[in-house]
């Protein structure tokens, strides 16, 4: 490895995205010193639409062997460009989502939108970086925003448990991470990604990139390294819950799937039996811990979990025989997954009377389709999408990546995750059911629901049986407060979930086989 | 003679014990410290490395790492601080406000 | 030859019926009450319209060669898939001609005595309706050119009569007792359902696929002993259930429960002979299998038996003459079931009109004593309505086989072929049947007159209000009884037979359907010369082969005669010496007999052990499968795995404990776990 | 557009009508969404002037859907899939006009659902691409789950959910047998192609083909449903309102035998082969328990679901013979099913809507208070118990014939069913119709109304025409029927299969490798049976 900087000019706009989006972020941070804007969403999702215009602009630009900006720390290929567009994507659209919630919660504060693009940057920054120690980096950039934004309600217990337990684990993780990072190094004395491929195998090697792939595993939330992902989920303020389950799964999974083919690691590690066990093991536990849960977040956190074991299956593909098709079926699964889960996180905060309001969705969501039939409807097409029925997003994920699988001759692990969906059908239905099939239910009064949200001694069945004593007319569900942010986040989340499943291309509208493309383009280009 | 060995396992034990130390100490502060050790131990295995094969840059990433320990520390004792107000105490086994 | 109005016969009635049926549904909301009189002329125009095209097809046959008296019309391609072609089509031969003509005959005579019969019922139209469309199912099922179709019309009979027991449906004894014939049916039905396949598969086999009775006679020689014989066995199921034969007969008594006109025309004259009717229909098969003919023959005779004696026990006016029928029906299958086909269609014949007559007269009486069946509270009722007397008596000596009434004739017939037919396996066997049928004849005579003692003679035993407003039938329901009553009287003389010097006219007449299957082949088509002398030959033939067997014969027939007449007299003696002349001795008797007169009282209490041993196990059975398979079982495993899903739910959630230290323990786990696989 | 893709997406444009009308418009939406099925109703009957002989795919409609993994957009129709096609549109009005008075809650989303259902179960019936199939088959569950699931009846949450996870159990498997089995495929040829008759016509290796039908077989069997995987059946049944029960009975429950003849017995031979003894037991089994269970229920729609276990079990008994008269008569009774049983489920909803209740006690002396009715409810039971002359009759007779060639100790223990079905319909009938009245609420409840006789007036009329005069119905069968029995047809296994009667010499071999003792006295004696005439006579006589 050599010190001399290979900066030729086109690294600025290889590199530009990432920079508009810090750049943005300093625009904020400062700007708020002086001018008091009575929201910074505006500038944030203009920021972050620029960033992607930057992205995107550099999909077709044929860079010969130049995509490696900053002595190769960097590496802007279109696995780098699609992920970037996608988190971006996310970025604004979790943006978008939490106006409602923020406005409530009276955390629609500059530093909620600044850490919000800090931790984009580093994402940018994750699934873009071919060196180990830049992925570090991304890393920590993307996490440290991130705890913060855990514990943004700093009147809520649970926010900041969330925010302790994502940051006492989450850096124990990163540390085993960089201790593996470290040994690589010591191993091949390299921490570039094109080198570690063509380094010789040491046990010592083995136990560094063994302790790499535990990070990102620990990132994405795989059994057993998932235990975070519930009590993070719960507490941190809903907006930052579904930024985290959408965007930093989006990176993470990138980095991971880029460390395993760029890296080559599926042919110096027997990745394939142990990913196939982190798979079971992970849909297993993440759907059926999943089924029993009252409170819709940390029902979805599960359900999460249970996702990233699917995409896991992909992932073993790779491992086995570094089937492309597998990657590429990741990539995909990511796009419709971020659709439906900020969808559906979104739907949350609408559905709330105040900020982490009504979340045991059997209980404070019987009847709302009556009341709220829009919202139901768009809350029914997500749940029956992440259980993976056609003609949804869901599905065809699932599709790609069990083909792919099957392909890769996994069909046990298929077999195990086909009855997993099963399982996963029947608690994502129990959201439906409430929705759909109880009848409207007398709401809690806001008092009553304060009492209940803030300590947990009320949340036991005890808080049920109390029956709702309604002194003062309860406040309307965030709904009625008529932002346009969030409606349009649902309407961009419903169309992304219905297109990704059964979208001819139209014209210049990209299909889902044009998409498909895209994401089997990226995966090529990580050759 | 000390060799790379002995740094290796000097700082795979040190390692271990920022571990351990996670695992047991309840005292928050003390938790964030052996975090740190963690980060230390690392950094120590880089420059024995980078000391015994004669590059440079493990003693650059030690740089970086340091910086990075630095935010850490910086959050870290932001949210220990921010507990601290509500609980009124900084021990990690009453925080369980959450899980089944 | 090919007809193009054979059609007709059964789309009369069927027409009708649908009239009646338009008109019934259409007046069931209105509050005026319908034109009952009109719809009563309407409904007998159709049974009228097709016995006068039955006459006009007798006619025709008659017209024809002997063996080539075969009319047929074949309407439109029904069933068609793989092999199986199957028309809906009619033919006419003989046989069928002669079914048709009584069948339309005694049809109209009981519409026309519904008609006064049933004048007050508010149901009236509904009745005709259901009345007239048997007629069309029974008219199908004698016309009918192929097994399937002879079964739809088989089936219709069955649904009407269905319909026709349970008329009174508010009465659930009565509706029950529908029901209980249907499904009755249903068991027997269920046998020629299976005979049907096997008979399609071996002619199939044979290269030959089809279902059509001529089908089967041209390849007769596809059947082997082993499968004709299994094929017949369940044919009789059928016919044993649709005729009320052992074990299957205990719906017809309960059948009673209908209109007594019904009772005449479905349950005495035409439904329960269609058995019989099948069973002659297949005779070439029933030649094939000696081990059916016989069972047939059997249990013919043991039925006849049975209902007999039963029949002497019952004090329900029509109860006894159900058992009676149910013993004739007896006699007919002796007579087909040794292969006297054309004795058992002639006893059929017969037995329709003194059987109807019968009916109808312990109609016009329970009309006459506002709707009163128990015999015990009758009596002297000649003077009353003396016509009816008449009539019926003169109906009850021709059951009892009186020369020379037409019973009499028929009777005796069955009885000396049954005599004089050696069994292929059971040398014996004739003598014995012949034995029990005379028996069987004695207690007829002795139960009939019993039943006209306890009814016509003596002096009334009910209150004496009903005895004053007792009348006379109306012209509407007596003239019916008077034709049937000069049938019973004269149709006998139609097969008169060899022994007296008579020329056996219907067996002549029926010969052609009941040649043996070997020149059954030229059925089709023309006749030609050859054909008809092979028929000739084979006439005389079988007139030897009779004379040949009488010599086998322990009894001439002359003596045979005598047996059965004496024994006839001695049951009519009896039944006047103990009814009439001294009842308390009868009494005495009874009271002496008790067990026994318990025994058949109670009809064998064979319902009972049906209850008992078939019906309740069975329903008991189907709670425990639903209860435990289908409830505690299969749901219980599909729960269990609902359960146990559940709980690994609880475990995981019990590892999530809160601590987040428990949450780094486990993450170091994991970790070594990992390295621990791997390195 | 052309006339398939018309058939299946009219009613969803239907839908989209209703969708955009207020939701306070009942009536209009009522009138909209039957306008919907009845145009849906129109464009199939165009089919039948059209329709040819010959056994092919018609009216085939083939678009690239998802080119690089061959998904196509590939719909076709063909004598096996015809009737089914006109039967859902047939009882899609039905449906309509059926819960014009039960529904009167969210009557809008009512008949959106319903209007999507009917798109989905037109696409099964039509779609050739297996990945379009599964498509169209998951998404005819949604719409039923949530029919059942908010216009249902007490337990209606149970019911739904447990309608839904059965169905999923099987058809998730599903999907991974047609995955693997296009990937498979893929290896051997080199392209992904999901299309039903290239996989038709490929080699599959024996032993997976076992494996593949088995997922197969599990996923339509749960929908058919075979004995004992058709507990979701009676609850789905008995909590679903009206229109959901008939369409639930009426057609979703054909899909499943229409899966088998479509795509697990040709494409599978030879699983088939192996699967074909365990199945026909258990569908004789479901048969007999059925019919048995029905007997002795207290709720009339269970006593109706029951029975429609039995009826299934006769179907599968033919289909399963892989024998023209069995396949077609198992088709045929498919399609009297549909129109009985849909019936009959509309029956007891006339009953339900008057007095609220299911219970069979509660009634008794009907035919009084409504002849109407009553005459309507017999001549349906009558179909449904098969009496000669009406529909019910033809299918069970080609069935039965068709399995006894097939095996004779199970058809003639099927056949009870014809008897037991008599038994359980019947004593119904006479528990609701007949005795006296024994509550008086029945004495004045109002005998069917105009419209609810014009719901049935359908019904009846195609009950009597399919008995006397089924020609027409089966004749446009034959041919694809037979190209079917071809399919299924192992090179070693020969049978009597076409329609011309010269093709009969072959049955001699077939029969002569019957199971059972009879029939190989057939057998020995077929091959001289010209030759030997009077030889079965002398052995007969002892």
């Amino acid at each position: 490895m050599s010190f001399e900087f290979a900066w030729h000019p086109e690294a600025w706009q290889l590199v530009a995205p990432i920079l508009a989006v810090v750049g943005t972020a300093l625009v904020v941070m400062v700007g708020d010193l002086f001018l008091k804007p009575p929201s910074w969403t505006g500038p944030t999702l203009l920021g972050l639409a620029v960033a992607m215009a930057l992205a995107v602009s550099h999909w077709n630009v044929p860079l010969p062997g130049a995509e490696a900006a900053l002595a190769g720390a960097l590496r802007l290929d279109r696995f780098a460009v699609f992920l970037q567009v996608a988190i971006l994507g996310c970025a604004a659209l979790s943006l978008l989502g939490a106006q409602s919630y923020n406005a409530r919660a009276g955390i629609d504060r500059a530093e909620f939108h600044l850490l919000l693009l800090f931790s984009t940057a580093g994402m940018l920054v994750l699934v873009a970086s071919a060196d180990l120690i830049t992925m570090f980096l991304g890393l920590e950039l993307l996490s440290f925003p991130a705890y913060v934004l855990c514990g943004f309600l700093r009147q809520q217990i649970k926010s900041n448990e969330a925010a302790l337990k994502y940051f006492v684990l989450g850096s124990f993780a990163s540390s085993v991470f960089l201790y593996g990072v470290a040994l690589v190094w010591g191993a091949t004395g390299s921490t570039q990604l094109a080198e570690i491929a063509r380094a010789a195998e040491t046990p010592l090697f083995h136990l560094g990139a063994l302790l790499v792939v535990v990070g990102f595993l620990f990132k994405v939330g795989v059994v057993p390294f998932h235990m975070w992902v519930p009590d993070v989920y719960e507490g941190a303020p809903t907006p930052v819950t579904m930024f985290m389950a959408a965007a930093v799964k989006v990176a993470a999974f990138g980095a991971l799937t880029r460390t395993l083919l760029g890296g080559a690691l599926h042919t110096t590690l027997p990745l394939g039996s142990i990913l196939w066990w982190f798979a079971a093991l992970t849909m297993t536990v993440g759907n059926m811990s999943a089924l029993t849960q009252d409170n819709i977040k940390r029902m979805l956190a599960f359900s999460s979990v249970a996702h990233a074991g699917y995409m896991l299956v992909g992932l073993a593909a790779v491992a086995t025989l570094g089937s492309e098709q597998g990657a590429s079926a990741v990539l995909y699964y990511l796009l419709a997954y971020a659709a439906m889960n900020i969808g559906a996180f979104t739907v949350v905060t609408l559905l709330g009377r105040r900020a982490e309001g009504d979340l045991r969705f059997d209980r404070d969501w019987s009847g709302v389709a009556q009341r709220h039939p829009g919202l139901s409807l768009a809350m029914a097409l997500f749940m029956i999408a992440l259980g993976g029925l056609p003609p949804t997003a869901g599905f065809f994920g699932k599709y790609a990546l069990f083909r792919a699988a099957l392909d890769a001759h996994l069909t046990s692990l298929v077999v195990i995750a086909v009855l997993n969906t099963l399982v996963s059908v029947y608690y994502y239905l129990r959201v439906v059911v409430a929705m759909y099939m109880k009848p409207e239910r007398e709401p809690v009064s806001g008092v009553l629901e304060g009492l209940l949200s803030r300590t947990h001694a009320f949340e036991g069945p005890g808080a049920m049986a109390a029956t709702p004593a309604v002194e003062k007319p309860p406040e309307p569900r965030l709904a009625e407060a008529g932002h346009w942010g969030p409606r349009l986040a649902i309407v961009t989340c419903v169309l992304l979930t219905l297109w990704l499943g059964v979208g001819p291309g139209i014209g210049r509208l990209p299909g889902l086989t044009q998409i498909m493309e895209w994401a089997e383009a990226a995966v090529a280009s990580l050759r | 003679m000390v060799g790379l060995h002995e740094y290796l396992i000097l700082s795979g034990l040190l390692f271990l014990i920022g571990a351990v130390g996670v695992l047991t100490r309840s005292n928050g502060l003390i938790l964030f410290m052996s975090l740190e050790l963690m980060l230390n131990a690392v950094n120590l295995t880089f420059v024995a490395f980078s000391r015994y094969t004669g590059r440079l840059d493990g003693h650059v990433f030690v740089f970086l790492v340091t910086a990075v320990a630095a935010a850490e520390a910086a959050v870290g004792l932001a949210i220990f601080v921010n507990l601290f107000r509500l609980h009124r105490s900084v021990n990690v086994d009453q925080m369980n406000a959450m899980g089944d | 030859m090919e007809r193009t109005w054979l059609w007709l016969i059964p789309a009369a009635p069927l027409a009708t019926s649908a009239l009646c049926g338009a008109v019934a549904l259409a007046w069931c909301r209105r509050t005026d009450p319908a034109p009952r009189r009109l719809v009563g002329v309407v409904a007998c125009l159709g049974p009228a319209l097709s016995f006068a095209l039955a006459l006009l097809a007798w006619a025709e046959l008659r017209g024809l060669m002997p063996q080539g008296r075969w009319l047929s019309q074949t309407l439109w391609r029904w069933l068609e898939s793989g092999a199986l072609q199957l028309d809906i089509g009619f033919v006419i031969d003989p046989l069928s001609s002669l079914m048709l003509l009584f069948v339309t005959g005694v049809g109209t005579l009981i519409h026309v005595y519904s008609t006064g019969y049933m004048h007050e019922d508010r149901g009236v139209v509904r009745y005709f309706a259901y009345l007239n469309l048997f007629m069309f199912a029974m008219l199908v099922l004698v016309l009918a050119d192929s097994l399937p179709l002879l079964f739809v019309g088989w089936e219709g009979v069955g649904l009407c009569s269905y319909l026709l027991i349970g008329f009174w449906f508010e009465d659930p004894a009565k509706a029950a007792a529908g029901k209980k014939a249907f499904v009755v049916n249903r068991i027997g039905d269920f046998g020629v359902l299976i005979a049907m396949f096997l008979i399609f598969w071996t002619l199939q086999g044979a290269g030959a696929p089809g279902l059509t009775f001529a089908a089967m006679r041209n390849h007769v020689e596809a059947f082997t002993p082993a499968i004709a014989t299994t094929i017949c066995l369940l044919l009789f199921l059928g016919a044993a259930g649709k005729s009320a034969q052992i074990p299957l007969y205990v719906w017809l008594p309960d059948a009673m429960a209908g209109p007594t006109p019904v009772s005449a025309l479905i349950h005495a004259a035409t439904m329960v002979t269609a058995g019989v009717y099948m069973v002659a229909r297949m005779h070439f098969l029933f030649d094939l299998a000696p081990v059916a003919s016989t069972t047939v023959a059997a249990i013919g005779a043991a039925t006849a038996l049975l209902a007999a004696t039963i029949a002497v026990a019952q004090n329900d006016f029509k109860k006894v003459l159900a058992y009676s029928t149910v013993s004739q029906l007896g006699y007919m299958f002796v007579g087909v079931g040794v292969g006297a086909y054309g004795a058992g269609v002639f006893h059929v014949f017969t037995h329709a009109f003194f059987k109807a007559c019968l009916f109808l007269g312990s109609g016009a009486v329970i009309h006459a004593l506002h709707d009163e069946q128990d015999i015990r509270r009758m009596g002297g009722l000649r003077r009353k309505m003396p016509l009816t007397f008449w009539t019926f008596v003169l109906a009850t000596l021709a059951l009892a086989g009186l020369p020379p009434l037409a019973g009499f004739f028929s009777k005796d017939h069955i009885l000396w072929e049954a005599l004089s037919r050696p069994n292929p396996l059971l040398p014996w066997l004739p003598s014995v049947l012949w034995a029990v049928l005379v028996l069987a004849a004695l207690c007829t005579a002795f139960y009939m007159w019993r039943l006209v003692s306890l009814v016509f003679l003596g002096s009334f035993r009910g209150e004496q209000h009903t005895y004053a407003h007792a009348h006379e039938a109306p012209p509407s329901m007596a003239m019916p009884l008077v034709l049937l009553a000069m049938g019973s009287l004269l149709v006998g003389f139609l097969g008169v037979p060899h022994a007296l010097g008579g020329s056996n006219r219907l067996e002549t007449w029926l010969h052609p359907s009941f040649a043996v299957a070997g020149s059954a082949a030229t059925e089709h088509g023309a006749t030609t010369v050859a054909s008809t002398a092979a028929g000739e030959t084979a006439l005389h033939e079988s007139s030897a082969a009779l004379a040949e067997h009488a010599g086998s014969a322990p009894l001439s027939e002359p003596g045979a005669m005598a047996v059965a007449l004496a024994a006839a007299l001695l049951g009519l003696g009896l039944g006047f010496q103990l009814y009439a002349r001294r009842p308390q001795t009868a009494a005495a008797l009874a009271g002496r007999l008790q067990p026994l007169q318990r025994l058949l009282a109670g009809k064998y209490f064979v319902d009972e052990l049906y209850a008992a041993v078939i019906v309740r196990p069975f329903r008991l059975l189907s709670e425990a499968l639903w209860r435990l398979v289908d409830v505690r079982l299969i749901d219980g495993v599909i729960n269990l795995l609902g359960g146990v899903t559940r709980a690994f739910s609880f475990v995981f959630r019990f590892a999530q404990s809160g601590y987040v230290q428990t949450y780094a323990f486990v993450v170091v786990l994991g970790v070594l776990v990992l390295l621990l696989r791997v390195l | 557009m052309s006339l398939l893709s018309a058939i299946v997406f009219a009613p969803l444009v239907a839908a989209l009508g209703v969708l955009v009308l207020p939701r306070t418009a009942t009536r209009a939406i009522r009138s909209v969404a039957l306008a919907g099925m009845l145009a849906d109703l129109v464009l199939s009957l165009w089919l039948l002037p059209q329709f040819g002989g010959d056994g092919a795919f018609q009216f085939v409609e083939r678009h690239p859907w998802i080119a690089r993994w061959g998904i196509e957009y590939h719909l076709g129709v063909d004598g096996i899939s015809l009737w089914l096609v006109l039967l859902t549109a047939l009882l899609g009005p039905v449906a309509v006009l059926g819960s014009w008075a039960g529904i009167t809650t969210r009557v809008r989303e009512f008949h959106v659902l319903l209007l999507l259902l009917q798109t989905g179960m037109q696409g099964v019936f039509l779609s050739l691409d297996l990945f379009l199939f599964y498509i169209f088959w998951e998404v005819s569950l949604v719409p039923m789950y949530f029919l059942i699931g908010i216009w249902g009846h007490e337990r209606r949450l149970y019911a739904a959910i447990k309608f839904v996870l059965f169905t999923l159990a099987g058809s998730l498997l599903m999907l991974v047998a047609i995955l693997s089995l296009v990937v498979q495929h893929a290896n051997q040829v080199g392209y992904y192609s999901f299309d039903l008759q290239t996989l038709i016509a490929a080699h599959i290796d024996p032993s997976h083909q076992v494996w593949y039908f088995a997922a197969f077989a599990l996923a339509f069997a749960i929908k058919v449903p075979l004995w004992p995987l058709h507990t979701w059946l009676p609850d789905a049944h008995v909590e679903a309102p009206t229109a959901g029960s008939v369409i639930l009975a009426g057609i979703l429950l054909k899909m499943g035998g229409y899966g088998f003849l479509r795509f697990a017995m040709p494409l599978f031979p030879h699983g088939l082969d192996v699967a074909t003894p365990l199945l026909m037991l258990v569908a004789v089994v479901g048969i007999v328990y059925g019919a048995m269970v029905a007997m002795v229920q207290p709720d009339m729609k269970k006593l109706v679901a029951y029975s429609s276990v039995s009826h299934l079990g006769f179907v599968m008994l033919g289909i399963l013979s892989a024998r023209s008269q069995g396949l077609e008569g198992g088709i045929y009774q498919m399609l009297n099913h549909g129109l009985s049983t849909g019936a009959l489920f509309l029956l007891v909803g006339v009953l339900y809507e008057r007095r609220h209740s299911r219970a069979i006690a509660d009634f008794g002396g009907l035919a009084r208070s409504m002849p109407v009715y009553a005459t309507v409810l017999i001549f349906v039971t009558l179909s449904s118990i098969g009496l000669p002359g009406l529909n019910g009759f033809v299918g069970e007779f080609l069935i039965l014939l068709g399995a006894f060639h097939q095996h004779r100790l199970l058809t003639i223990v099927a056949s009870t069913g014809v008897v037991l079905g008599a038994i359980y319909m019947l004593w119904m009938v006479e528990r609701v119709l007949f005795g006296p009245v024994r509550h008086e609420e029945n004495r004045k409840l109002p005998d069917l109304s105009p419209r609810e006789i014009l719901t049935f007036a359908p019904l009846l009329i195609l009950i009597v025409v399919m008995g006397v005069y089924p020609r027409p119905f089966l004749q446009r069968m034959h041919a694809s029927v037979d190209r079917l029995v071809r399919q299924v047809q192992l090179d070693e296994r020969l049978t009597e299969t076409t329609h011309s009667p010269g093709a009969n010499t072959p049955a001699l071999g077939a029969s002569s490798a019957e199971p059972l003792g009879v029939s190989s006295a057939t057998s020995n004696l077929a091959p001289e049976a010209s030759a030997a005439a009077p030889a079965p006579r002398q052995e007969g006589s002892p």
